[in-house]
């Protein structure tokens, strides 16, 4: 077997010397009515290129989004990332790493978490923030759960523009732990009344924006009146690259921002790994979840960076920890670190930019289709259109005719009739002038 | 070589990606536009390249040498797998573009549920959880879920023996319960009788890592869950070290209710320096149910992809997390797995605990081993007082590892020894990397007990950093790089 | 543009510290007729995502081997390489470093070029090997110069089993370095009296094995023959994996081997880049072309390589050097030794075996198609295949079937009647059992 | 750290490839069998990933630093191009599938020739030669095949002057060309006096490099090619440093008939610690027919790839390498070419030049510059008369940098100067970089003036090995590993 280095006869001498008679030997604590003598009932070894056939053939029956005229968005998005982010990332001395527990010979990994974090920062307008989480869903619920330490309250309110999934999975948190989170109703045109939901029970109102319907919300309004009854803002966003284009939360009054950093440096890969974004203001940083890399100096006075304020860490403080999270989305960063490395304040504006007028452009072009309509007034590069029909099924014909159009509202949020006729659909700056034309020559057919 | 940040390299003018000039379009951004600058530097293609793979130097890897992080299975990381992720058909597609055209997205993870209860001998797994905090998080929801719906909201106790990673004790109390400990034996492993003691009408599980994180396997693991179910708990075991027995016991058998498994550590998917994990959690029977959404049921040729939680299936804990979990760490597992076959992840199961036994054996009249000289399985764990009356510590025999060439052991951890040492070589060192490295450890032993003090009190001298003032990062954060103070200045200009 | 660091006022400031009025200035020496002022008439720079889309559209035009049952050899051979070798080859100490001028910080390049060297050697069972050539032709072209170096002849003889790509190499550079190149007739059956045209002036004969049409040779007679006239030599092969499972050259008295590598780690790329590999005696070292790395210690004593024997190289020779080649096939030989390196003496064995039983397996299938005839009967894993009609356009029906089913002698040799319905048909251990099927029943539609 | 040999770590028995067992065949070999071993090792892939990885880091390389080889234009590589080239559809072709397979691999180098020609002004290229040198012999070829055509293979000479790269002479005399030098100026350019003083009915070619390896453009260019031409002679150009001039001359308005491009050096295909390179040949009018096969042609929207020479093209030259050429190298050069565009091209050479002559005017008072302070193409050229008195060399210099951090300059070449240093630094280099490659050059000319000799006889220090003894490596040449005696023995048993 390829990647086993030890012959037969050196598990011999090996045994020999460990003085067991049998490699059973060794597992003789397994009790023997349990102890496995079977083979699992699975296939045998096989070997690259027979895997590569297997897996090979699986990867052929999906249909990949570069292939298509693709306007999938809802909270993971296809961008253009330069061939050096992957080529980087797969260094030897990046990709087969362990956490940097050793921080003298991992000080390439502590320096672009702590590039990461600052990036993270700037890109959010906050003073602060950590080395990643999971994704952005999980990222949102820490931010509630970091609410809730911070106010020492616990009921939090989901604007209804927040993505269901996230929504959902605070919701699920917030059940398990014993929390109140009071989710708005869905929100397709950033009409509610969140500011009525603030009360002085509340520890923190969560909004989005922009928000999965596309809409641009105005945050200022919101943080104030949290603030005034003891409330944290918690904002969120699904597309990293809106940053580039669109105020930062932390201009807006954010108390902590929370994000999904994919769209930087991430393929799509069905869903993650992908990285979640996660600032606030320094004053509550020791509240914070997950690792934090900090500078400091070695014992000749050189700087250096270890990983840091580890007592709020589940591995010190076990179950006081202020989350449970360990491993994160380390090469995950470093993939955002360069690509945002790359594109800098310049090539992220100008990418921002293509995007925004590229869904412009989009949205002129399929308010042309009879029956179509717009929603969404201001949007960053994602909007949501109004079909007439069954959204699912337009999407499923549209994927027949080989545009992949978007995410129609109900898979995110099943039984809800008011909500079957509506698609999100996103452009970025992969889009073409084709692509646009394909899509609307292709919705005018399904609809026709 | 030192290498100045980002910040202190890169300008807010330059930029590594062109594009062309974006069309001409009137916007439609609200009052939204941003007008303040970001700051962000920028570097140009060459200066990015030089700058990470100079980084990159800075740090050891699998790749440079053994890597023995005891619990942390630092193992080989095949290139092929790397080149499966990247297939357009498994990295370049949406979550939520038609299941119709991501027909093999959804046979990929059927096939991988499929080796995951085949190795486990469990009755389902739920795919979703990011990595093996996420899944220990999965597992003790569907057991409070279970609780739930028996009724039986008042188990509020979680039976979790020290020698446990963090993570337990911080899962269980994140959704609400209360952490109890559980004693060990002087070899680490968990006595029946004791748990027996502590098992009553509030207690909800038992979290417990087999094999522990002393490298022995619970030797009394079936009469436990037999407490603990006679109790009318749940058995959550931490699939941490399931490495060592993949092959060659069943989980199933062992009467766990659930555990989740990090793909990282026993199927290989490459840490990253901190990540991507995945963590999928198989169930029992007795939890099935309340798997979280979304799930991937197969029922004969039929494979559906539920994203929520249709007709009958109320039980369901709800979801974890946005989209269908850790995709990319999925190809690679499957990758290993059909890779090794079910004869290859038994051999190296048992390679793996070969290894460690060889290092014990070639080690233990040097160092102490609190188990004696009892086999472990794949990792071996020493304390520190061989290191009686030298002055020396165990984190000076790890940082003078380092000037050896070596990454160190595990260090401090399990907490249940003093001065804790756990050595995890894996199946993929040979013996000739073994016997190098254990050559370097009986020195460092030996010029520990001859008062070669300096050796180590001034370790590490041949890494890129000297010891790093951790105290000092603690007592004054600094997080984040900021413009000194005449930059600033023009900034604000 | 993102490959060029200097904004518009580094080059403002450095022109200043120059001294130089404007850049143009700089270019002052060009007269200034020909001094070009208009930019050339070519497209403006384009962005990474723009350049994968024009040359992704070129590169769907071709069909991959990897995409159809395939059985082209002639010469370039598709053998499966662990993704672990383009892996290795691309880290940037390797892929971006220069010839190893400096050994004190090239000892990763030399090292492997000595790993190289000794399993060039080892496989060829030859003494000596040199660090590439270009390809496997043009060291043939080499290997004769060389062999005109030692025995001071200028008269050479190839076999008619010589590829006759290397044959039109070998007898253009003989033809304009003024030697003499004896070529005999296109010899598909290796019946060819070589042995007739050794005489003493004879400087070597030149003999591949297995042959461009698949014969493996009995080496020994020519050797014999060749040596009792004082000359050389030469054989040759175009696919290395055959020397898993053949008797080497050196073994049968060759006195030059040269080779192509590409089979051993480097893919098919449509011809190039390739790496040749070249073997020799000892005692012949001092007229070897090209680079070599040889042992010696440094100022401490430690072992360590170095490029050795430069006196015979253009750089210090001039017009005294044995070969006027510089720049050779370093990536590719890293490549070919890592490969090696992971397949080691049980892979290379197993994998030649299984190339050997697919061909066999191939020739007993395509004999069961009527008015076919494999006309080789010792081969190793390619063969020469009769079929009733024109061998190129049989070739091109069965594309148009999606087989690529080898390639028609006429394509090497045109304007040969005789020769027009016989193709060169090869298989590795990529083939399957499906491949085979649907090329027997492709000929099969195909000749009927 | 050490890393030993593949030799000293495989063993016959490991393999780090699995195929299942070969089917069961009567074997067809005849008696051609191998019987004997091959002793060739084998490693487990985890294995060989770390040999590789841990001697890949023993180098140094662009992405390490400058790389400051002067003539060798080391610039940045586009980790783009190495995408491209891997396309199934480039590297997973074969040279001699149906042409009607191929259309876009034609395609692709029919786009590479129309822009090499446009970037020259010739009239035709050759693609097929395999490397810069194998050019020379090409465009050497075609003019000796010319001369043949007009009965004049009594030009025998051809002129090199002494500052030419030694592949020139070396080409020239391998096809039985006499090479007679050519004298330059002091400042290393070439007086076309001297050249008319030597042409005459003897005469077949000049070779001359433009730029020169002295850094510095021919100024007389035109003159000298017309001296050449009313000789009856042609002019051979080395395009080795064809990248200072990218888009502000056409070679083929200086009179050049033949020239050759080092893909790697203008258009940035990775060197490759050696290779592979490709060096396709443009030719003027009264060359092109003689272009070897194959050859692309193009005409109107009709591409064609000619693999012999049909119908009316018997002036071919014929075959000089199997297959097509270096089709891998094509595509990263194109993939160059459309990056770049013809406006970066051309900035990319006017960036080029800026930096040299940064480099030139930032160390011009401390080291010494043949031509003064006149300024230099891409390349800086200074000698060692600033060393006179110090003991210290052109070679002591190049071990000190290598101390500092840097791959040393180009030293000892160009002849035609003592102690020559000649440095490139390329446009792929920023403004910081070359300031602190300025400072460290500084610093060591100040050193070496201020007799810290030690600093330089014992450099470098801190580089994986001391100086290395190369006559011993010649003298007492060991080109191959070889098993130790006892090791040997055994093999024989």
């Amino acid at each position: 077997m390829r990647y086993l280095p030890l012959t037969p006869d050196d598990r011999t001498d090996m045994l020999r010397r460990v003085g067991a008679s049998s490699i059973d030997a060794l597992f003789a604590d397994i009790p023997a009515k349990v102890r496995q003598t079977e083979l699992p009932d699975l296939p045998r070894a096989k070997g690259e290129m027979e895997v590569e056939r297997i897996l090979g053939r699986m990867a052929g029956r999906n249909v990949s989004a570069s292939s298509v005229p693709f306007f999938v968005g809802a909270g993971a998005y296809k961008h253009h990332v330069p061939a050096s982010v992957d080529h980087l990332i797969q260094r030897s001395e990046f990709l087969t790493s362990y956490t940097p527990y050793q921080p003298e010979i991992a000080q390439g990994t502590l320096q672009y978490l702590y590039e990461f974090q600052t990036q993270v920062a700037l890109l959010t307008g906050m003073e602060v923030a950590n080395a990643s989480m999971y994704d952005g869903s999980t990222g949102t619920g820490e931010a509630v759960l970091m609410a809730h330490r911070v106010t020492k309250r616990r009921k939090a309110v989901l604007s209804g523009g927040l993505h269901p999934h996230y929504r959902d999975v605070v919701e699920t948190l917030g059940r398990f732990a014993g929390d109140s989170i009071k989710a708005m109703p869905a929100d397709v045109r950033g009409e509610e009344d969140i500011l009525g939901q603030i009360d002085d029970e509340t520890s923190c109102v969560v909004v989005q924006s922009p928000d999965v319907y596309g809409n641009l919300r105005d945050l200022r309004p919101i943080a104030e009146k949290a603030h005034a009854h003891g409330a944290l803002l918690v904002t969120v966003f699904t597309e990293a690259m809106s940053l580039g284009l669109v105020e930062s939360p932390g201009a807006q009054g954010a108390d902590i921002v929370v994000g999904e950093g994919q769209s930087i440096g991430n393929p799509l890969t069905f869903g993650g790994p992908y990285v979640g974004l996660f600032a606030t203001r320094e004053k509550f940083i020791r509240q914070m979840p997950g690792r934090l890399c900090g500078e400091t100096v070695d014992a000749e006075g050189k700087r250096g960076y270890v990983l840091t304020l580890s007592t709020r860490e589940q591995h010190i403080r076990r179950d006081k920890a202020t989350s449970n999270i360990c491993t994160n989305s380390g090469l995950c960063c470093l993939a955002f670190t360069i690509h945002l490395s790359l594109l800098g304040e310049k090539g992220l504006r100008r990418t921002a930019e293509t995007c925004h007028a590229n869904a412009v452009l989009l949205a002129d072009a399929l308010e042309q289709v009879p029956g179509v309509e717009v929603l969404t007034e201001a949007f960053f590069n994602e909007f949501t259109l109004k079909v007439p029909g069954n959204a699912a099924e337009v999407i499923e014909k549209l994927a027949e005719k080989g545009v992949l159009g978007g995410v129609p509202v109900s898979r995110l949020e099943p039984g809800r009739p008011e909500l079957e006729n509506l698609i999100l659909v996103a452009s970025t700056e992969i889009n073409t002038d084709d692509d646009r034309a394909a899509y609307a020559a292709a919705l005018k057919e399904v609809l026709a | 070589i030192e290498e100045a940040l980002l910040f202190e390299i890169g300008r807010p003018e330059v930029t590594g990606v062109d594009l062309p000039e974006p069309p001409k379009v009137a916007k439609r951004l609200g009052r939204h536009e941003r007008k303040a600058p970001i700051n962000l530097p920028g570097l140009a293609e060459p200066e990015a390249v030089r700058h990470y793979v100079r980084l990159s130097r800075h740090n050891y890897s699998i790749d440079n040498g053994i890597f023995p992080l005891g619990s942390c299975t630092m193992k080989h990381n095949p290139r092929l797998n790397e080149k499966m992720a990247r297939l357009p058909g498994f990295g370049d597609v949406h979550p939520l573009q038609p299941q119709s055209t991501v027909p093999g997205a959804i046979e990929l993870i059927s096939e991988l549920s499929r080796w995951l209860i085949e190795l486990t001998g469990m009755q389902a797994v739920a795919m979703s959880p990011k990595a093996g905090a996420h899944g220990e998080l999965c597992g003790m929801m569907a057991i409070k879920a279970a609780l739930e719906a028996r009724g039986e909201e008042h188990r509020k106790v979680v039976l979790v023996p020290d020698s446990a990673h963090g993570t337990n004790p911080a899962t269980a109390a994140l959704i609400g319960f209360e952490v109890k400990p559980v004693p060990a034996r002087a070899d680490g492993t968990v006595d029946p009788e004791e748990v027996r003691k502590r098992v009553g009408p509030d207690v909800a599980a038992i979290m417990l890592t087999n094999p522990n994180t002393c490298g022995l396997f619970e030797r009394d693991v079936v009469e436990i869950a037999k407490a603990i179910h006679d109790a009318g708990a749940y058995f959550y075991a931490d699939g941490a070290n399931f490495n060592a027995i993949v092959g060659k016991a069943k989980v199933g058998d062992l009467g766990v209710d659930a555990m989740h498994i990090n793909l990282h550590k026993t199927f290989s998917t490459p840490h990253g320096g901190g990540g991507p994990g995945a963590g999928p959690v198989v169930l029992s029977e007795r939890l099935a149910a309340y798997a979280p959404r979304p799930l991937v049921v197969s029922d004969g040729g039929n494979v559906a992809l539920l994203e929520h939680a249709e007709g009958g299936a109320a039980e369901s804990l709800g979801r974890m997390t946005a989209f269908h979990g850790q995709m990319g760490m999925y190809v690679r597992a499957l990758s290993y797995m059909l890779s090794h076959g079910a004869d290859g992840l038994r051999q190296a199961s048992e390679d793996a605990v070969l290894n460690a036994n060889y290092i014990r054996a070639c080690l233990q009249d040097l160092y102490s081993a609190p188990a004696g000289d009892r086999p472990c399985m794949h990792e071996i764990l020493f304390d520190d007082s061989f290191l009686e009356g030298t002055g020396i510590t165990t984190l000076d025999i790890a940082k003078a590892m380092i000037d050896e060439g070596f990454h160190p052991m595990t260090v401090y951890f399990p907490l249940v020894v003093h001065g804790a040492m756990l050595i995890e070589p894996t199946e993929s060192e040979s013996r000739a990397s073994l016997d190098f490295f254990i050559a370097a450890m009986r020195d460092l032993a030996m010029a520990a007990k001859a008062g070669d003090t300096a050796r180590f009190k001034e370790a590490p001298r041949y890494a890129p950093r000297r010891r790093l003032d951790e105290t000092r990062a603690a007592r004054q954060p600094k997080l984040r790089w900021q413009a000194p103070e005449p930059m600033a200045a023009e900034a604000a200009e």
